[in-house]
């Protein structure tokens, strides 16, 4: 049971993946956050967000295991799989950073989840669609605060400032990843399970404009390069989150939690 | 002494004390030490509990373990508001934690070693200190008393899932689960046990206390509530306590049990626990790799209400 | 097979697994300098270091496998263990820390292995004499570079003083756990096996107190504290160290690499 | 220009050129630039491969890798020495690599995702390497040629021990394993044979580099001898290259390989590959957070001669 699952990743399923992933390690990497972060409060709204993209993910990942038919569950998926079948953007796999990377990568995915969900509920699938509506309102609140603190941070103190354009400098060229679409979102797109994510992209850059001229940050030029997290290929970061994740199932075969 | 003697009817009536009625200097003191230092308990008790989000063996698991320690921050923070109420700010309560002045709950200087201490420090550590907090619900101090109640309620929450996770894994899972849940017992018995703090005759404060209506049931009578209580449950898990002496008194009604070793717990609130040193870093550091993000956030306030002032 | 496995902990097995793990997680914590180290000498210099521990590892946890006759070889021993049967002591798994902390540790480590390995050199059992023989050299030379780098550092600059010092109050008082003896080191020192850890204390102090001397910086009274890693009990980053070093072997159930 | 002459007569006469030999201006900088790139790829080099150590699945691959990536951080020495005797510092040239002006290659801005990687990269990336190498140990300058020899010799080793290990998962191992070492060999083909630089028709330093004796085979002649020795290589293996149209032709008595994608070649290059900005972001932090050690290293020499001189 320890050794990995075979995943049948038919284009519906991939697509599920790289919702449920995403939320997942996002969550994953939030969730560091609890009891180091700089005030209580932020331990708190912080641990609430990882709850909430913890919970989207059980959501997706079971919905994910009925749509391949092959037996598998939420923990399945989450921790006996390879790092190559997992299919989250490399953007939420990169360490946490400071508060401020934290917030700037927590305002871009609040965003764009935020987009994807809203689309999402409309999706051709009431069970997807039924997620994306509960979604859809945690997703807003996840953009605000991280927005607020953008804010904050922007027009904060000379300190804040230069490491809110800092984390722009390191995250901003993985944004492109979010909006690549290829042949799993047409086929999402065609189906009506769910948008083509590239679809997805003006109003993003719209609601990030918005949060950017609010703090004062320019936005900048796209670049040519592209993170691949999404068709498997992950940064060098990606294996030491899963050996984490996944140990216990791991070393513990036959074990039940 | 008008004040003193009214302050003593009302607490002998079993009235509130609310934070704007006069109170005798000792009594506040008294409060804020105590109120502050079980904040700072709940806050420091996010660390070892922390420590195992990352690797929780399930999505289920890893979303109730990430609730509770969030509402462990939850309870530090009605906690830090309560004790403001007595004039001293949650900072300054937080750079007497970081010096070193202010204590906070010495079980959380043990570190937890497998997935089975979550659960056992659920069903233990909560346990011990939702019988210390019981009481506290009926203290003289009206904003402690009413965060009190709110903290037992979801403590007991707490307690409740900490049991059910051992209880899957001992009556589920794999001969190796079972090893490890017994040995997290075996590490988080005696520990617990000592949460209700020194015997009675070596507790200088507790009088004080009782007659403040501060403290309500002395440290040796929750100690053998908290073991009768829990020798049941354990025999319900299938788990052994490490205490070849326990054993049922017919006379007493109560469990007997082995000798504590008081040596232990001092030299672990003395700063000598497995983990003392590094809770204290970890918050600190914290704290301070935090002060730029509080920083910027008081600057950009203060720029918020700068046209307000010239407006006015 | 990636189950764990169950140790026969008779004291011989536990005075080996003593050191043979306290060998390996330290050259896995050293080993991670390489290819981060402040210069390129030392890069080469801590990757040496790091090969040298994992080598006495495996020798020392062949040989055990030998004296507990269940038929586990190294890899067994290190990566189908249990962190509770692990029985390194803690200081080596602390984590990496500055350059200073790394130094330090090398310094405390290195005089203590060196005068086990000496010790062992006249253990009753010629295989266990033998690896001695040899790794009492290694030990040797990853005293002095230490103890080189502690002078130089303790009279470089007014940084490197102050980091020297602070790796001091951070490292020193979990050197009592080298020498805190139990009936482990009774049985060892009884059949001839090796010493007691404790009878290497004058020696430690002796050499450490010269290395002190020499580098400007004053010993620090003893503590109260001691870290128990040696009896299995070690400390929170025990847990993340086997995670990682683990994950392959616990991941691929089978697997011959 | 009688230095100039005698310079060419050497060059053409198969001599070797030593550092305190006059040389043209050109060729110096021509040789700290590829020496100093070349060392600089051992360095940065030592990171992917280095990501691996804390999670090599065998003490014995462990050790065996720690030793390989310590060869590597070797090779960048002799190299940075090599490059010194020209006439520019360690110092300076790894603030070319850091400040983005010099290069290093290309290979290792694609991360290593699975313990196949490291085999592959043994196999292939250093096969590669050493192919580009053989011919520099008889290049026109003395202490590069000399230190390739080494670097050759130790290179070779490695990919032995590359090609080994993937041997061991492919005949031995579980069939999850034959699939780690296919999906490696993968996605490290096409960069490999990238790393023969580009077609010859578009590699403009390579005629003057050629009539230096600096180069002494061109790009698409190496590229085409590793790739026949690599097929054969590949069938030993039991694993497929991961191009269609490769096969054996006849006629040029060498195989036919698919087109090159020399668009991603040169995006890479220009800093968008997968890890550009990790592997020089890592570099740079290694060396900033190593600045107060060489200080102090400095200070204390600096302090050792001091009575020396003042004695003098």
């Amino acid at each position: 049971m320890q050794a990995s699952i075979r995943v049948t990743l038919t284009p519906a399923v991939q697509y599920l993946l790289r919702i449920g992933d995403t939320a997942l390690v996002l969550g994953q990497r939030i969730a560091e956050w609890t009891g180091h972060a700089p005030q209580l409060e932020e331990d708190i709204a912080l641990a609430n967000m990882a709850l909430d993209l913890v919970g989207q993910s059980r959501a997706v990942l079971t919905y994910a295991g009925a749509v391949e038919s092959a037996g598998h569950d939420e923990d399945d998926f989450a921790f006996l799989r390879d790092e190559r079948d997992y299919r989250n953007v490399t953007l939420v796999e990169l360490p946490r950073g400071d508060f401020a990377f934290t917030v700037l990568r927590n305002a871009m995915m609040g965003t764009f989840f935020r987009h994807l969900w809203d689309a999402l509920r409309s999706s051709s699938d009431p069970e997807l669609a039924a997620i994306a509506g509960k979604a859809v309102k945690e997703a807003r609140y996840h953009q605000q605060h991280a927005a607020d603190w953008m804010v904050r941070l922007g027009h904060g103190t000379d300190e804040s400032r230069r490491r809110l354009t800092q984390a722009m400098a390191d995250l901003w060229h993985y944004s492109a990843e979010l909006f690549a679409s290829d042949a799993i979102d047409e086929a999402a797109h065609a189906s009506g399970l769910g948008p083509r994510w590239g679809d997805l992209k003006d109003a993003w850059m719209r609601d990030m404009g918005e949060i950017l001229t609010a703090s004062g940050i320019a936005m900048p030029a796209e670049s040519k390069f592209l993170s691949t997290g999404k068709s498997g290929v992950h940064s060098e970061h990606m294996g030491f989150i899963l050996a984490e994740m996944q140990y216990l199932q791991r070393a513990y075969p036959g074990g039940v939690w | 002494m008008k004040l003193q003697e009214r302050f003593d009817a009302r607490i002998d009536n079993g009235d509130f004390i609310e934070a704007k009625d006069w109170m005798p200097d000792h009594y506040r003191k008294t409060l804020v030490r105590q109120i502050s230092q079980h904040a700072h308990s709940e806050i420091v008790g996010m660390l070892p509990e922390g420590n195992w989000i990352s690797r929780a063996p399930t999505l289920k698991r890893k979303a109730i373990l990430l609730a509770k320690v969030q509402d462990e921050g939850g309870h530090g923070l009605y906690l830090y508001s309560a004790a403001e109420t007595l004039g001293t700010s949650r900072d300054q309560m937080i750079e007497a934690l970081h010096s070193g002045r202010a204590k906070y709950s010495s079980i959380f200087n043990y570190p937890t070693l497998t997935w089975a201490d979550v659960g056992v420090i659920g069903w233990l550590v909560d346990g011990a200190a939702i019988m210390n907090q019981v009481p506290i619900c009926r203290c003289s101090f009206g904003p402690y008393a009413r965060a009190m109640i709110r903290v037992c309620r979801e403590e007991s929450f707490h307690q409740r899932q900490g049991y059910e996770a051992l209880l899957t894994m001992m009556e589920k899972g794999t001969e190796a689960q079972r090893v490890m849940v017994q040995d997290a017992v075996n590490r988080w018995w005696w520990p617990s046990i000592m949460m209700f703090g020194p015997p009675d005759d070596q507790s200088p404060n507790s009088a004080q206390s009782m007659r403040w209506g501060i403290k309500r049931v002395s440290n040796d009578e929750l100690r053998q509530k908290f073991i009768d209580a829990t020798v049941e449950q354990a025999k319900l898990l299938g788990v052994t306590l490490p205490d070849p002496e326990l054993k049922w008194n017919e006379e007493r009604q109560h469990y007997d049990f082995g000798k504590i070793d008081w040596d232990e717990f001092f030299n672990v609130i003395a700063g000598n626990g497995p983990c003392n040193r590094e809770r204290l870093a970890a918050r600190v550091k914290a704290w301070d790799e935090g002060a730029w993000v509080r920083e910027a956030a008081m600057a950009y306030a203060a720029k918020q209400t700068e046209p307000m002032k010239e407006a006015a």
